[in-house]
């Protein structure tokens, strides 16, 4: 273990956060997916990481569970983002406020 | 065999599930498929009673309770610790009335195919059946008086909408029939006053309304072990005695009698074991009271002489217990159409005549009579109730019989007949005579439905033949007939009326053979059922007044008696006046018999009616009792009647009856044949000026609903509109609803609403509601409606979260 | 220290590329940025010691995931959008960036601080326990073993075997109890994550002997392969040789193939080969190569550790018999090998699987019921014109928008008389 | 060589409920393909009819403590009552639906199939033991309702509702499965009974491990905090329930809450009601816990005050009404408390359930008759619509924790647990909140009954569906049912109980 855990654990929280921001600045609805496939890519990150410290695969299944979940969410997402494209002419999410208050 | 008694809980189900059915899915499912399932259901119901009763024959006539699964713990008094379960019970009176319920009802639910062919309500009618089937079958397999009441309440209901069932008929008529059923549920809702409060009374007194608990359900069966050593005992002593009748019935447990052919010696060892074959009490003494029933309290109470405290007065338990029973014999007048309560029976024959039979002849209305039965304990041991009871019982079978006989109505004949019958039975129970009681309910519960069942047949060809008569010419199509289709075009004529009647034996050959049947059995003719049951009474009143020296016997004796030719007389009248003669109008002339659907109930019961009487054959009757056994009923009753006794057949009793009995008929037979004055519509002891008062009296049925109407009704009805007109409508509605509430909310509202038309509260009524609107208003603003700000209120939180949940971790460094 | 650098490297350019996704204003750069990110992590994916991941990553992450989103965006034709048009709201949300990046920085601040104060790597790693079984070759009858107070085995006949029980770490007391009486004690050292063999071995009137070796359960070179463990448990002092029975040469009576030679008695040879049969002859290193015993066809599992204790049993008549005894247990899989995470999702994880397969056809429920719409009436139009229509009108009827270069891309009213976008 | 567990080991049956329904949702979407347009009903029965397979097959197996699938699933008491409330509420919203998809025009069979994968999820949600399988659930149960809410596709709404609580949702489903990272990272596995025994440890060992055990707790609770529609993770509902398909806004107001709560309870009550700071006080998270229920409250209750659309009222009622679960859930955390703030809230949960898909049914209706849920359109319905008008006035109630109604037990068990944990501040929140509460409810009341319609929605009234008059009576019954005899229920959650059963 020649790079530690911790290292590992860094460089996740600082790609999750990257991925935070990107949904809260990013105003097209791709774009803000793609930063939420960031974020779950950092968790992944942290749990490889855990799952060597830990020396059993939980870990790893969970990142399997996670990796494949993100397929299913890609295409519901991706299937919204067309019906809705199909609808507004847009993807821009700032345009989608028909409803508040 | 040892899971048979669980099925007493499917016999409540299956007709329950029918009823539900139909109900829901009736209005779709069609007449077949509604009289299908209503029937199979009944029939159901019956097999399950058939194979209960094989199980009790099999098992020794061994109660046995059932809990069915999913009413466990049906109601529980949290503080109290009471449970009170739903139980049911299996034992020999349950068994007898069960299997009277499902099979003259599955009898009746074919019969009703054909009755109410196309009628509009059909499957509505189905469900009724099947619903009282339920409630009437929860009310006999009890085993606590709660549950017996929901059963009460249950087949109070089915009766009021099956007499309301017509509700809609033209010509007012239907109007009648509301007003019936309305008045039945008004007077029954008076007797049921009685059963709460006695049963509320039995509940304070005992902490339970089981009838028997668990405990002494076991040891029902050692009792019959006990009981068994005993006979074989006895038996030995009897042969050495020469004078028990235990010989008679070989296999059979000697039943202990207080009969009067017995020894003084022989009475004596009886005495004790007087009560053990049915229920339980000598064995019970171990048992601590509260694992006791009802019954057990009442009999422990009454040895220990307990004193009941009800706050400013002390009274004995004997006193207390009359009080109880008091209250139940109210709600059994009203259940049972007794005197005072008995108008509601007649004016309930408004209801098709199917279930008159079933309901209001057969099976609902002996209720009352189960009841008290059932609770034999509790009168046997209140002298003054039983006592009321008697007297209530006989004058009722004496009035309800006199007015019989000044009516036109074949039905309401048949109604009054009905109520004289109970009167019978009531007395019965009044003077002791628990088993007769029940024995003659079961040979009424046959020949009655029989009678309402020819009634009908005969209405329904009536109204054939009314309506073939009628339709000449304008060819009205066949197919509509039902009774609501009628009355559309029909106006003057009833197809009821007796007078209407005449010649219908050739015309009906099968109805009439079987009213006939029926007839004669009421009528105590041998060896008709009616014969049988009504010697019983008659024999055990004889017993009971002359023997015992029972005030209440040498009434009832003698007023029964009268009854009893009245019965005769009323019913030849009847069979004079509709089937013999020449028929007086077109629709007499063309009336039809009825389809094989009515017909094949009518033969089923009339064969009943002539055969069922010798299952309790006394002995030394004929020999009869060599083919058919002795007492055979009452000694199956006295498993669980444990007051049961049999009667010894009287001949002199039998032979006087019977000839009184016939004397009427040739009375009535030589009295109606005069058919020119019934031609006129008129009754011939009303030409006749020493019986003209009678029979006015009579006809007017004894002024009984006059008076009612006049002195309850009308004021209670001025009451009421004084109430409703001055304290209701124009203070309560007009003032005070007009001005204080009406205004007032008014008022109100429009300070409420004012703001909720704005949108936004701003004109609020209060501060806080201002400042509840303003924060509103401000919050409401977070939501932009844009996706990235709420993602940014998800962010704040997620650090809020975080920043919370590890601020005491990070202070402990 | 390359790993260190490797990390550095590969941590920085994910860093790198993840900026500049989110920096970047067209949509296909970012996407492309977020692959390298991602590929990225898979080769940390790598280091750390999981190459069934890193190879999903890149398939199924950076291939078949980006790969949609990419198709979208070029369908769509929506690189730009989103980024060029700042909207009449702008100015209401003037606060917004700064307010949720300093956020970001909170966010950031307090979960590194969690993860800096936490310092998992100063804790103990976690390891599994030592395992212990016995294998009982003594002819002294039915024995009992305990190791300390624990019970390990009861009533073990001759040529019977325990499989592994764990204990805590620390020095044990192995007892070995005949039932005949008597008592053989041996005391011996349970290390973490080791695996120990107890073997009670000895002739019938004599209390049995304890063998205490190690078994290496780790696991193996080559994954797929079997290995085998032999053991010398002859008492009578003889060196065992293993031979192939397939290599004898009838002509000169030798044996081409050994695989072991002179194992003496208590001592072990571990050796590690392909699964399949084995046939096998032990001789007699000492003694002219007499046959001792002979293992035939044995059948080697993949991935299984097989012990072989050469034991001498006593026969009712008296006579000596040596016996090959075969003990197989499963050897560790591979941390982070397809066969490790297979065998977890099929046991323990097989409702997740389950719920995650169904997650999938609900998604695809989801998508079909999305995106089909019916048609409605254009088709007349779209049927007169499919001789002549180029491709970018096609597209454009699809995707209700133009998407050639030299037509606005935004806010472009559909053309008239071009098919409408079903509404 | 690979030992697949047989299926004794996986003991199935235990759980059966989910799993048929599960497989039902399979085999439907491949029978709806030859099912007509037409005949969609026949799909509906199908559903319904494996509802109440799962219905029934949950009570047989009742009773049965037992783990399934090697430890993942949990069939106890606490996942029985649960299973119960989400199949009753998918069995409601089912009945709910067919005839507004006919009438809106969007009847497809696949909306049945999705409703199965939601209710399926929901259950396992409810009895996971393990936070892979809580987020696989999860997922489950949220995928399909993203497609829900945007089924009535082209209408803009429907899809930006769909899109919004998509992108969020993603979003929030990125921090649960940090914070699961987390908490592996700091115990080593994901099984929520060995978290409970290494958080023990960690706590009572001082290791500084436990930040990263509370830092993952936290990320979970935004997880299903978001799911459940707690502020400030809520801002999400409104829109949503707005935008979405009447009987899907119905059905997931109750579902998703069911799910979030479900395992809401588990982690932290089984997982992690040991993090303590020292022994025999309350959890740490219980803190968190209550200001979320404090806020959910009180800006749940406010912000509904100024709603004219009641489908956005009864969002802002429902964001409310996680509050006050959410109140039991803090109580929870303090020993010795689990059990009986679990039981309060399992029954909150199934009245709000009742009460909810009552009044969403009322709403159903009135759409259908007057073309909208708008308080304006609920104006004179006491009128025309008595019997509707006067069941909305029971549900209202309900809402507001009116006695005799489901509503008042749900609260008084709340409040009593929430007083009985010390949180007093917080009872005294929720007591003020209903306060107010029952301004909005009763403004329904009062539009219903004392303000005069105008002439224009007397006319033309097609009547309401016999599936919609169903399930309103069915929710009245059970409201009232349950406000007049609690003890029905409370008989069915007495032996609820969730405590970690392993024990190192």
């Amino acid at each position: 273990m020649v790079v530690q855990t911790e290292s590992f654990v860094m460089l996740s929280i600082v790609l999750f956060v990257l991925g935070a921001m990107g949904v809260l600045l990013r105003r097209n609805a791709i774009m803000v997916f793609m930063s939420i496939e960031l974020m779950l890519n950092a968790a992944n990150l942290a749990l490889v990481a855990f799952a060597r410290y830990w020396g059993n695969e939980t870990g790893q299944l969970f990142v399997f569970f996670v990796i494949t979940v993100a397929a299913a969410e890609v295409a519901v997402g991706l299937a919204l983002i067309v019906a809705i494209f199909r609808s507004k002419r847009s993807i821009n999410i700032d345009e989608l406020h028909e409803m508040k208050g | 065999m040892a899971y048979y008694p669980q099925l007493v809980s499917l016999i409540i189900l299956i007709p329950a599930i029918g009823a539900f059915i139909n109900i829901f899915w009736g209005a779709r499912l069609g007449e077949k498929w509604v009289g299908t399932v209503a029937t199979v259901a009944s029939a159901l119901a019956f097999v399950i009673a058939v194979l209960l009763f094989v199980y009790l024959e099999g098992s020794g006539y061994e109660a046995v309770v059932i809990n069915p699964p999913i009413f466990d713990g049906w109601i529980q008094i949290p503080a109290g610790e009471v449970v009170i379960p739903w139980q049911q019970r299996v034992d020999t009176l349950s068994s007898t009335m069960m299997l009277i319920i499902t099979g003259i009802g599955t009898l009746i639910h074919v019969y009703s195919i054909s009755y109410m062919h196309g009628d509009a309500r059909f499957h509505r009618y189905f469900a009724y059946l099947n619903m009282f089937l339920a409630f009437m079958l929860v009310l006999v397999t009890a085993n606590n008086f709660l549950m017996m009441f929901v059963g009460w309440e249950g087949v109070g209901l089915c009766s009021f909408l099956l007499i309301g069932f017509w509700f809609d008929k033209a010509h007012g008529v239907g109007w009648r029939n509301t007003m019936a059923a309305n008045k039945a549920m008004l007077l029954n809702r008076i007797g049921d006053f009685g059963v709460v409060m006695s049963v509320l009374i039995m509940f304070w007194t005992f902490g339970t309304t089981d009838y028997f608990r668990p405990a002494e359900i076991v040891n029902v069966h050692l009792a019959e072990e006990a009981a068994h050593a005993a006979e074989a005992a006895h038996s030995e002593e009897g042969a050495v005695a020469a004078e028990g009748e235990a010989a008679n019935k070989p296999g059979d447990v000697v039943l202990a009698q207080e009969g009067e052919g017995e020894g003084a010696a022989a009475e004596e060892a009886h005495g004790e074991e007087h009560s053990t074959p049915g229920v339980v009490y000598v064995n019970n003494d171990h048992i601590e009271t509260d694992q006791l029933g009802v019954f057990g309290q009442a009999e422990r109470f009454l040895d220990e002489g307990r004193v009941i405290d009800i706050g400013p007065v002390q009274l004995p338990f004997s006193t207390w217990l009359t009080i109880m029973t008091l209250f139940l014999v109210l709600g059994v007048t009203g259940k049972s159409a007794q005197i005072p309560l008995f108008t509601w029976l007649p004016d309930a024959m408004a209801g098709p005549t199917p279930a008159s039979a079933l309901i209001h002849a057969a099976t609902m209305v002996t209720a009352g009579v189960y009841i008290m039965v059932r609770s034999n304990v509790l009168f046997y041991y209140a002298p003054v109730t039983s006592f009321v009871v008697a007297m209530i019982g006989a004058l009722t079978a004496l009035v309800a019989g006199f007015i019989a006989m000044g009516q036109w109505d074949i039905k309401r004949v048949l109604a009054y007949s009905t109520v004289s019958q109970l009167g019978f039975m009531v007395a019965a129970v009044g003077i002791g005579a628990y088993a007769a009681a029940i024995f003659h309910l079961v040979t009424h519960a046959f020949f009655k439905a029989l009678l309402f069942l020819g009634s009908g047949s005969v209405i329904h060809a009536m109204e054939h033949g009314h309506h073939h008569a009628h339709s000449h010419g304008h060819g009205h199509d066949d197919e509509h007939h039902g009774d609501d289709h009628h009355d559309a075009h029909e106006e003057e004529f009833d197809p009821q009326d007796m007078r209407n009647m005449g010649g219908l034996r050739r015309k009906m050959p099968l109805t009439f053979i079987t009213y006939l049947f029926g007839t004669l059995a009421l009528a105590g003719i041998f060896p008709f059922a009616g014969f049988w049951s009504k010697d019983e009474i008659l024999a055990d009143s004889w017993v009971a007044g002359f023997d015992n020296n029972n005030l209440a016997g040498y009434i009832v004796f003698i007023i029964l008696l009268m009854a009893a030719a009245f019965t005769a007389f009323y019913m030849w009248r009847q069979i004079v006046l509709v089937f013999f003669g020449k028929p007086r109008t077109e629709a007499a002339e063309h009336a039809p018999e009825s389809s094989r659907l009515i017909t094949i109930p009518l033969v089923i019961l009339g064969f009943f009616s002539l055969g069922i009487g010798f299952m309790n054959t006394p002995s030394y009757v004929l020999g009869l009792d060599n083919i058919f056994g002795a007492h055979l009923f009452t000694d199956r009753l006295e498993y669980s009647v444990s007051k049961a006794h049999a009667s010894e057949f009287n001949l002199l009793i039998a032979l006087g009856a019977t000839a009184l009995a016939v004397a009427a008929m040739f009375l009535a037979n030589n009295i109606y044949r005069r058919s020119a004055i019934i031609e006129a519509r008129r009754d011939p002891l009303e030409m006749l000026p020493t019986t003209a008062p009678f029979w006015s009296l009579a006809n007017a049925r004894m002024y009984w609903d006059a008076f009612y109407s006049r002195v309850f009704a009308r004021p209670f009805t001025r009451i009421a509109y004084f109430l409703s007109d001055v304290v209701d409508w124009r203070f309560l509605h007009d003032y005070f609803h007009d001005v204080v509430i009406w205004k007032g909310f008014n008022a109100a509202a429009q300070g409420l609403s004012k703001p909720v038309d704005l949108g936004v509260i701003d004109g609020a009524v209060n501060g806080v509601g201002r400042v509840f609107g303003w924060l509103s208003s401000q919050l409401r603003q977070i939501q932009t409606g844009y996706v990235r700000t709420y993602a940014l209120s998800l962010l704040v939180g997620v650090v809020l979260v975080i920043l919370v949940i590890l601020l005491p971790l990070l202070q402990r460094g | 220290m390359t790993e260190v650098w490797l990390f550095i490297i590969a941590g920085a350019l994910a860093v790198a590329a993840a900026v500049m996704m989110l920096l970047s204003e067209n949509a296909v750069h970012s996407a492309l940025f977020l692959i390298v990110t991602m590929v990225c992590i898979a080769l940390l994916f790598l280091m750390l010691d999981s190459p069934f991941l890193a190879m999903i990553q890149i398939t199924v992450y950076a291939g078949a995931i980006m790969v949609l989103f990419l198709f979208v965006i070029m369908l769509l034709g929506a690189e730009k959008l989103g980024t060029a048009d700042p909207g009449p709201e702008k100015s209401r949300f003037r606060w917004f960036t700064p307010v949720a990046l300093s956020l970001a920085l909170a966010l950031l601040f307090s979960i590194g601080l969690v993860t800096i104060q936490g310092n998992i790597d100063a804790q103990e790693p976690p390891v599994a326990d030592p395992t212990v079984r016995v294998v009982n070759v003594s002819n002294s009858g039915p024995v009992d073993v305990y190791v300390g107070s624990l019970l390990l085995a009861d009533d073990l006949a001759f040529g019977q075997s325990t499989s592994f029980a764990s204990v805590p770490v620390g020095e044990y007391t192995v007892s070995v109890r005949p039932a005949s009486g008597g008592e053989t004690t041996a005391v011996f050292d349970a290390v973490a994550a080791e695996s120990t063999n107890i073997v009670a071995h000895g002739p019938a009137d004599e209390a049995p002997g304890i063998a205490l070796f190690l078994q290496d359960m780790r696991p193996l070179a080559n994954e797929g392969d079997g290995r085998i463990t032999i053991f010398n448990a002859k008492a009578d002092s003889t060196n065992v040789a293993v031979v192939e029975t397939d290599t004898y040469n009838t002509a000169d009576g030798s044996y081409s193939f050994v695989r072991v030679q002179n194992l003496a008695f208590g001592f072990t040879s571990i050796l590690e080969l392909p699964n399949g049969d084995v046939s096998w002859r032990f001789l007699n290193d000492g003694d002219g190569e007499q046959i001792i015993a002979e293992l035939f066809d044995e059948e080697l599992r993949r991935d299984s550790s097989n012990l072989i204790v050469l034991a001498d049993e006593v026969l009712p008549a008296g006579t000596v018999r040596t016996l090959p005894l075969v003990v197989t247990a499963p050897t560790a899989a591979q941390f982070g090998s397809p066969r490790a995470i297979g065998y977890s999702l099929f046991t323990e994880f097989l409702l997740p699987f389950q719920v995650l397969g169904l997650l999938l056809l609900a998604a695809m429920v989801g998508v079909i019921v999305l995106t089909q719409r019916e048609i409605k009436p254009v088709k007349k139009i779209q049927q007169r014109r499919k001789v002549s229509r180029p491709l970018t009108s096609v597209i454009t009827a699809q995707v209700g928008q133009e998407v050639t270069e030299d037509a606005p891309r935004l806010n472009a009213p559909a053309t008239a008389g071009e098919a409408e976008p079903v509404k | 060589m690979l030992q697949l567990p047989s299926l004794e080991t996986l003991n199935m049956g235990a759980a059966l409920p989910a799993i048929s329904i599960a497989a039902w949702a399979c085999i439907l979407l491949l029978i709806d393909l030859w099912i007509p347009k037409d005949r969609k009903i026949l799909t509906v029965y199908l559903a319904a009819g494996n509802l109440v397979f799962a219905f029934i097959a949950n009570l047989l197996v009742f009773n049965q403590s037992g783990d399934s699938f090697m430890g993942m699933y949990v069939a106890d008491q606490f996942s029985g009552v649960m299973n119960l409330i989400i199949i009753g509420t998918a069995l409601l919203s089912i009945v709910l639906s067919f005839d507004y998809l006919k009438r809106v025009g969007i009847e497809r069979g696949e909306y049945y199939v999705l409703v199965l994968f939601v209710t399926a999820g929901a259950m396992f949600m409810a009895a996971a033991n393990d936070l892979i399988l809580i987020f696989v659930a999860l997922e489950l149960l949220s995928i399909p309702l993203y497609v829900l809410s945007a089924f009535r596709a082209p209408d803009i709404r429907s899809e930006e509702a769909g899109m919004k609580y998509f992108l969020l949702g993603a979003f929030a489903s990125a921090f649960l499965v940090f914070g699961g990272a987390m908490v592996y990272g700091a115990t080593g596995t994901t099984n929520l009974n060995e978290i409970a025994a290494s958080a023990g440890m960690i706590i009572a060992s001082n290791s500084s491990t436990s930040l990263f055990l509370l830092l993952g707790a936290a990320l979970l609770l935004v997880g299903l905090g978001f799911k459940v529609a707690a502020v400030p993770f809520h801002e999400w509902t409104p829109d949503v329930y707005e935008g979405a398909p009447t009987p899907v806004t119905a059905f997931m107001s109750v579902a998703a809450k069911l799910g979030g709560f479900g395992s809401l309870l588990r982690i932290l009550v089984v997982g992690m009601s040991a993090v303590t700071m020292t022994a025999g006080e309350p959890a740490v998270w219980q803190n968190v816990v209550a200001i979320l229920a404090g806020l959910t409250m009180i800006v749940g209750n406010i912000v509904a005050l100024s709603q004219a659309n009641i489908k956005r009222m009864l969002a802002y009622s429902s964001i409310a009404n996680a509050g006050y679960i959410l109140m039991a859930v803090a109580a929870a955390g303090s020993p010795g408390l689990a059990n009986e703030a679990t039981r309060g809230a399992l029954v909150y949960m199934l009245a709000y359930m009742f009460t909810n898909m009552g009044a969403f049914a009322v709403v159903i209706a009135v759409e259908r008759a007057n073309g909208g849920a708008d308080l304006e359109h609920f104006v004179g319905l006491g009128k025309a619509r008595p019997m509707l008008a006067i069941m909305m006035v029971v549900f209202m109630m309900s809402l507001t924790g009116i006695p005799l109604t489901g509503g008042f037990i749900g609260k008084a068990l709340v409040f009593a647990t929430t007083l009985n944990a010390g949180l007093v501040w917080l009872a005294i929140i929720g007591v003020l909140t209903s306060v107010v509460s029952a301004y909005y409810y009763v403004r329904v009341i009062v539009n219903m009954f004392l303000r005069d319609a105008e002439a224009s929605t007397e006319e033309a009234t097609p009547g309401y569906s016999t599936g919609v008059q169903w399930v309103a009576a069915v929710a009245l019954g059970g409201t009232v049912l349950l406000g007049v005899l609690p003890t029905l229920i409370t008989v069915l959650t007495d032996r609820v109980s969730l405590v970690a059963s392993i024990t190192p």
